[in-house]
């Protein structure tokens, strides 16, 4: 629960702060033509999306759009169905009706695998990132789809295994090691970083799997401010440097609406709303999803305190 | 001491040996064993040439078990499918050894997949139960299909011969099985430098992450379950050219459980551990032989040697998941490690 | 020529009899599973060193045979916690498959133990069962086996009453569903996973003592753990249920495999079976299926 | 200066390694001495064999030396732990051949013997015998330098089966074996001997190994009706079982055993159900006194406690080593296996000192001696119940 209530004070903290130098970099990059959805032929489209577990439902009829180039967020209280619906869009769980489009074509039948080849990368809400693995070798696992290397050139390591890892290594080095300034780490076990750094690995990652949309599932729980900053500062970097579209779950409403040019929001397992971030904020069904969630009177508080500090 | 080489290029930083001191070392290591075998007497000779086949046979194991994580009591029996293909080429075609050798590799690794198939299905210890079905079958084929088997006496192998060398001695059998281990384990090193090794690893640690992030599951599975098994049908295949009769009650299940015991004590999921484990399970009863000689005691302590060797091989399997779950490579690790900074800090 | 009804009712019944003791030593083994989650490969072991503390108290002692026993099943429930304390606990939280190879380990301590202490010279109990025939209908029933089974079938209703009512059988059984609430809610949970060893160390002494009865005991009667291996993967690890049925059923078909094909064909049989179910139900006719989280 | 030093450390290093290797027991080696080596299974499943063989082994040695030797020649006997392992039983054989001249080996097992087999032809310098009385062995064409001390097992069939044609002709008789490389030994071929001799093979029923509950057997067993009944390829394991199911069923049938059951103290395990067991066996029982028998006098003399009849087997080996070594050094021969063989084959009525109640010729790779015993439970013995038997 308590998760959820920076919704209200984050925003109250973001209506202070209009100085804020991400909602500046956001502005900038996302100029005036600003993203509509629906306008521009979408790059992943989620239809009457529905999915139950022994007659509980986590899902019904979800449906929405993702415009490339755009930075959608899913947003819903605790257990609204967020996690279930990546789960779904990566194909590890199978809907029971709906169906999922990605760049116009069915991908509702296909494996994960294949889904991962076809540039659907995404990371992990509890961090999966493989513990008997350095960092380097984490992320290089990220490229494993557009690798040819068969088990022969590899028992060798010839020809073919040599070159691949060699430009590998040199693409992973220059282009998303420095990215994401890991540098320092990329020898060590994941299992000895911190877990800023964990989610940071697990970005690169996802970014060495040739994205062309990148799910992240709660890139900045549990990070402190500098470390949500940095992030967020990725996040709107690969976008604009890389084209990648993203898609995420996120709870810092502040970031959230900071960053998003889209916004989807699940309660139950049902979108709720679905718009701009402004339109979303302003919509009465989700501010009653979120107050309904938590303790009305506790919220207020928090957030007289928040105007407090912030005044 | 020792000072950090500073690496100049990705090339480099990727080689399975990078400093000055590990390329001495190899050396050193490459002319202990180009000289052994001549200053070796038969005994250490044979037990030479045991020890590599079962750095091979671990070194397949710790592919499926250590790296991918699949826990398999079937490597006994993949050797038997090895050491029987080779006996039954040998036997009714007369072909090359090496070919042979490789046959019996491809017809384990046949026998792999057809075992692997349930893994995408049942996990884990069901799966390593699964394993103990395959052996208990594969022995039932073993004893009754005799026109190919030879039924319970088994068959009789010929020496493997290359170029009119009759590889009848120890002596001439470490050239032929020291030169394919070290093959074997730099194949297995190699893997794990590239796409593939990463996969088993992303399997073992987190396999349905793995998934979403592109490994096919089954193929990968499968794939490590056939490499496993070529690498026990390989060493299978030496094991029936060194002791040059094939029986059906040469590939218990304790056997099986010799190599996983390998793997764990050596350290599951390196290439070292599974030879140093090798090395270390298969010389334990010759020492445990010498020192139960050397103690003082009455001549009856011979008596003991085999349950205490029972009661030590299972220890080790519980000491070291208790207490070094890493295992020997871990030990040598930490022992090379002081011995860099030895002597500014202890 | 006719079929021969008796023979078939003869080995039906062998069959039973076999299974009885496999769906007891089953129970000890779904026991050990359900609180500790240990899959434990040394459940064979633990019958054997029954049989032999049974034995040694029996011949090197001199007891009674009923006293042997009774002292015989109350050691080796205490080495069963022993066991537990010593090499399962330090492996709490550790993965499911390193603690089976613990188990592995711990098998071959078992055997190497029984052969310091006995040598590995096959064995046979005193007797100490009924020796006249017994005749369901026409058909003969060895005593032995017909005891075995009367044995192993009181012997698993009262584990499931106890485990059904008792204060420590309720605790089981929450530990079982959920290690971690069961500890919130004040259950000891060290104590329980060091109460399941000990009364399955206890059952599967019986069940050694019964086997060693009719076959006699040997260092490789751990053997019989293979068999009962099959019986809870095809009845379902946590199943107690599936256990018993399990065994029924496997203690059949074995009897039937080699009373129509051979005694070659008995381990066949059941292996074959065990790799259908596999790939049918993996998780066993009664097993529950856990669902996996990404 | 250091680099001298460390060549000379590696010089130090080198020579203790070679040393080490090389074997130093060696060194006290003199020319005048025939080597008996030994994988015996002194610990493992096979033990209570392999402690009885090396104790053999071992007072015959020094029984012989004690009284000077052979022609002048000592002899020395090394033997090494094999666990019943074979690899270990293979790595003995390397290492008591490579620090020893060996002329004379004895194995622990059949598969032993089938894997050494190579090493013995190519080596042409020893002969062989063991524990194993497998029918395949007894083959001079595959195996020259290899025998057997005492009947194989289709031979111990054979045997059984001519005292049951002689007992009651036209018998009904079943096999009950189990489901190993020993228990399969004999099987098809004593089905062809049987028939020879005008017995009819009732049934032939394989037991798994390990198998706890025979019931399942006994059942088919019951059906078959078989007058006499032959167990093979266990030592006692599910024997004692199927005797107490067969009185509890009033079955009137004969059970008997074959060498590895007979032993005295395997049979009287059996208890009750021993009374009237009979079964093969190609050596006098150790109390055994029916004929003057000065070696087991002697023997009796060195151990006044029960010996078992794996001693008798091993005692009896190393007397035809030491008579096979005194024929080829009296001819003037070298010791090389294809003389000490030929010397091995030349024994022919040879008197075993009452080791065996009949002399004895070696024919092929055997001695195609037994007798049938009868376990007799009141006086705690084996007690004969035929005479001799000499199969052709």
């Amino acid at each position: 629960m308590a998760r959820d209530t920076p919704l209200l004070v984050s925003a109250l903290a973001l209506a202070i702060n209009a100085q804020h130098e991400l909602a500046a970099r956001k502005r900038q990059s996302a100029g005036g033509d600003k993203v509509h959805p629906g306008k521009v032929n979408p790059i992943l489209e989620v239809e009457g999306l529905t999915l139950s577990f022994g007659g509980i439902k986590a899902l019904s009829d979800v449906g929405f759009e993702v415009a490339p180039g755009s930075i959608t967020t899913v947003i819903g209280p605790n257990g609204a169905g967020k996690t279930s619906l990546f789960n779904t869009i990566s194909g590890f769980y199978k809907p029971s009706t709906g169906r999922i489009r990605f760049e116009g074509e069915d991908i509702t039948a296909t494996r994960p695998p294949a889904r991962a080849k076809l540039g659907l990368a995404r990371s992990f809400q509890n961090i999966a990132l493989f513990r008997g693995m350095t960092v380097l070798d984490n992320i290089k696992l990220g490229r494993h789809t557009h690798l040819r290397t068969n088990v022969l050139d590899a028992l060798f390591y010839f020809g073919r295994a040599r070159r691949e890892e060699m430009e590998l290594r040199q693409e992973v080095e220059e282009r998303i090691i420095d990215f994401l300034e890991i540098d320092h780490i990329r020898h060590m076990p994941v299992s000895v970083l911190s877990y800023g750094l964990q989610k940071r690995v697990e970005m690169a990652r996802a970014l060495a799997m040739r994205p062309k949309i990148l799910m992240l599932d709660e890139p900045v729980a549990g990070m402190n401010r500098e470390e949500t900053e940095d992030m967020a500062r990725f996040i709107l970097d690969v976008r604009d440097e890389w084209g990648v579209t993203v898609l995420m779950v996120e709870h810092d409403m502040g970031m959230v609406m900071d960053l998003s040019d889209h916004v989807v929001v699940l309660n139950f397992g049902k979108l709720i709303a679905d718009g701009t971030p402004a339109e979303v904020q302003a919509n009465p069904e989700v501010i009653k999803a979120y107050l309904g969630s938590g303790d009305v009177s506790e919220l207020r508080e928090r957030l007289h305190q928040t105007v407090a500090v912030g005044g | 001491m020792r000072i950090g080489t500073a690496r100049s290029s990705y090339r480099h930083d990727e080689a399975l040996f990078d400093s000055r001191t590990q390329y001495a070392w190899l050396a050193i290591l490459g002319v202990a064993l180009l000289g052994f075998p001549f200053v070796a007497d038969e005994y250490w000779l044979y037990l030479a040439c045991l020890v590599a086949i079962n750095i091979a046979s671990a070194t397949g194991l710790n592919i499926l078990t250590g790296y991918t994580g699949l826990v398999s009591l079937g490597q006994a029996a993949f050797m038997g499918i090895g050491a029987y293909t080779v006996a039954a080429f040998e036997q009714k075609f007369g072909t090359p050894v090496l070919l042979n050798l490789l046959a019996g590799g491809f017809v384990a690794m046949l026998g792999g997949l057809v075992v692997g198939l349930p893994s995408l299905r049942v996990k884990g210890l069901y799966l390593a139960i699964s394993t103990i079905a395959a052996s208990v079958v594969l022995h039932f084929v073993f004893a009754n299909w005799h026109s190919v088997t030879g039924g319970h006496s088994g068959i009789t192998v010929a020496p493997a011969e290359i170029l009119g060398i009759s590889f009848d001695t120890s002596f001439r059998l470490y050239w032929l099985f020291v030169p394919i281990t070290i093959m074997m384990v730099i194949g297995a090193a190699n893997l794990f430098r590239t796409r593939i090794g990463r996969a088993f690893i992303a399997i073992r640690d987190r396999d349905i992450s793995a998934e979403v992030l592109g490994i096919p599951l089954l193929r990968y599975k499968l794939l490590s379950f056939g490499l496993s098994s070529f690498y026990a049908g390989v060493a299978g295949g030496m094991w029936a050219y060194f002791f040059r009769v094939v029986t059906p009650e040469s590939f218990p299940l304790l056997m099986s459980i010799f190599f996983l015991a390998a793997i764990i004590v050596g350290g599951m999921g390196t290439i070292l551990g599974a030879i140093l484990g090798a090395i270390f399970m298969t010389m334990v009863p010759e020492a445990l032989k010498l020192i139960v000689g050397w103690l003082p005691l009455s001549t009856d302590a011979t008596l003991i040697l085999s349950p205490v060797r029972t009661i030590v091989f299972g220890a080790l399997i519980v000491g070291f998941l208790v207490f070094e779950p890493l295992g020997l490579q871990e030990i040598w690790r930490r022992i090379r490690r002081f011995f860099h900074l030895w002597p500014f800090r202890a | 020529m006719d079929f021969d009804w008796l023979f078939l009712v003869e080995i039906f019944l062998a069959g039973l009899g076999a299974g009885g003791l496999y769906a007891l030593t089953a129970l000890a083994f779904v026991l050990i599973y359900k609180a500790t989650r240990v899959v434990n490969l040394a459940i064979g072991e633990m019958l054997m060193i029954g049989a032999y503390l049974c034995f040694g108290l029996a011949t090197a002692m001199n007891l009674p045979m009923w006293l042997a026993i009774v002292v015989a099943v109350i050691a080796s429930g205490m080495a069963g916690a022993v066991l537990e304390r010593v090499a399962i606990r330090p492996m709490l939280g550790e993965s499911p498959i390193a603690v089976f190879m613990v188990t592995v380990g711990l098998a071959s301590i078992l055997v190497g133990v029984v052969e310091l202490v006995w040598t590995s010279e096959p064995r046979r109990l005193p007797e100490f069962m009924p020796n006249t025939p017994v005749m369901i209908g026409e058909a003969f029933v060895p005593p032995k086996v017909f005891y075995g089974f009367l044995v192993a079938a009181a012997l698993i209703a009262v584990a499931l009453t106890v485990f059904r009512f008792w204060r420590g059988g309720v605790a089981l059984r929450a530990t079982a569903s959920d290690q971690q609430t069961a500890y919130s809610m004040g259950i000891n949970v060290p104590r329980v996973f060091s109460l399941s060893w000990t009364v399955a160390a206890m059952i599967a002494a019986i069940a050694g003592v019964i086997v060693g009865a009719v076959g006699g005991i040997s260092s490789t009667m751990g053997v019989f753990g293979l068999s009962v291996l099959v019986v809870v993967i095809v009845g379902g690890l946590d199943s107690v249920l599936g256990a018993l049925v399990a065994g029924l059923f496997i203690g059949v078909v074995e009897s039937l495999a080699g009373g129509y094909l051979g005694g070659e064909y008995k381990l066949l049989a059941t292996f074959l079976i065990l790799i259908v179910v596999l790939m049918v139900r993996p998780y066993g006719l009664f097993g529950t299926h856990e669902i996996e989280r990404l | 200066m250091r680099r001298t030093v460390l060549k000379s450390l590696l010089a130090t290093a080198v020579m203790a390694a070679t040393a080490t290797m090389a074997g130093l027991p060696a060194a006290y080696a003199a020319d005048k001495e025939i080597v008996i080596g030994g994988s015996i299974p002194m610990s493992g499943v096979f033990a209570f064999a392999g402690i009885g063989i090396h104790a053999g082994i071992q007072d015959y040695v020094r029984m012989v030396n004690d009284a000077g030797g052979v022609e002048g020649y000592r002899l020395r006997y090394v033997p090494e732990d094999s666990a019943y392992a074979v690899d270990q039983s293979v790595a003995a054989f390397k290492k008591i051949t490579s620090q020893n001249k060996v002329n004379f080996y004895y194995g622990d097992s059949t598969a032993f013997s089938k894997t050494i087999n190579p090493e013995l032809e190519r080596a042409g310098s020893m002969i062989m015998s063991g524990a194993s009385f497998a029918t395949e062995l007894n083959d001079p064409e595959k195996f020259p330098f290899q025998f057997i001390a005492g009947p194989d097992y289709t031979q111990q069939f054979g045997i059984l089966l001519r005292y049951i044609a002689d007992e009651k002709p036209g018998a009904r008789v079943a096999f009950v074996y189990s489901d190993t490389e020993f228990g399969r030994d004999p099987i098809a071929s004593s089905r062809e001997v049987a028939q020879s001799l005008g017995l009819e093979v009732a049934i032939e029923i394989m037991t798994p190994p390990g198998a706890v509950d025979v019931s399942t057997e006994m059942a088919r067993l019951r059906r078959a009706r078989a007058d006499y009944t032959i167990f093979h390829g266990y030592i006692l394991g599910p024997i004692p079982e199927f005797i107490s199911q067969a009185r509890q069923l009033r079955l009137d049938t004969q059970f008997m055993g074959t060498f590895w059951t007979m032993d005295n103290s395997t049979v009287m395990q059996m208890g009750e159900l021993a009374d009237g067991f009979m079964g093969v066996m190609p050596y006098s029982y150790y109390y055994d006194d029916s004929t003057s028998a000065p070696m087991l006098d002697k023997i009796r003399e060195m151990r006044p406690e029960y010996q078992s009849v794996p001693y008798i087997q091993g005692f009896l080996s190393a007397m035809l080593y030491a008579e096979t070594a005194r024929r080829t050094i009296a001819a003037g021969q070298e010791m090389t296996a294809v003389n000490l063989k030929t010397a091995l084959n030349s024994i022919e009525n040879f008197d075993t000192g009452g080791l065996i109640g009949v002399p004895i010729t070696i024919s092929g790779n055997t001695i195609p001696v037994g007798r049938i015993y009868r376990a007799d439970i009141q006086a705690k013995r084996m007690v004969p119940a035929s005479d001799w038997i000499v199969l052709e």
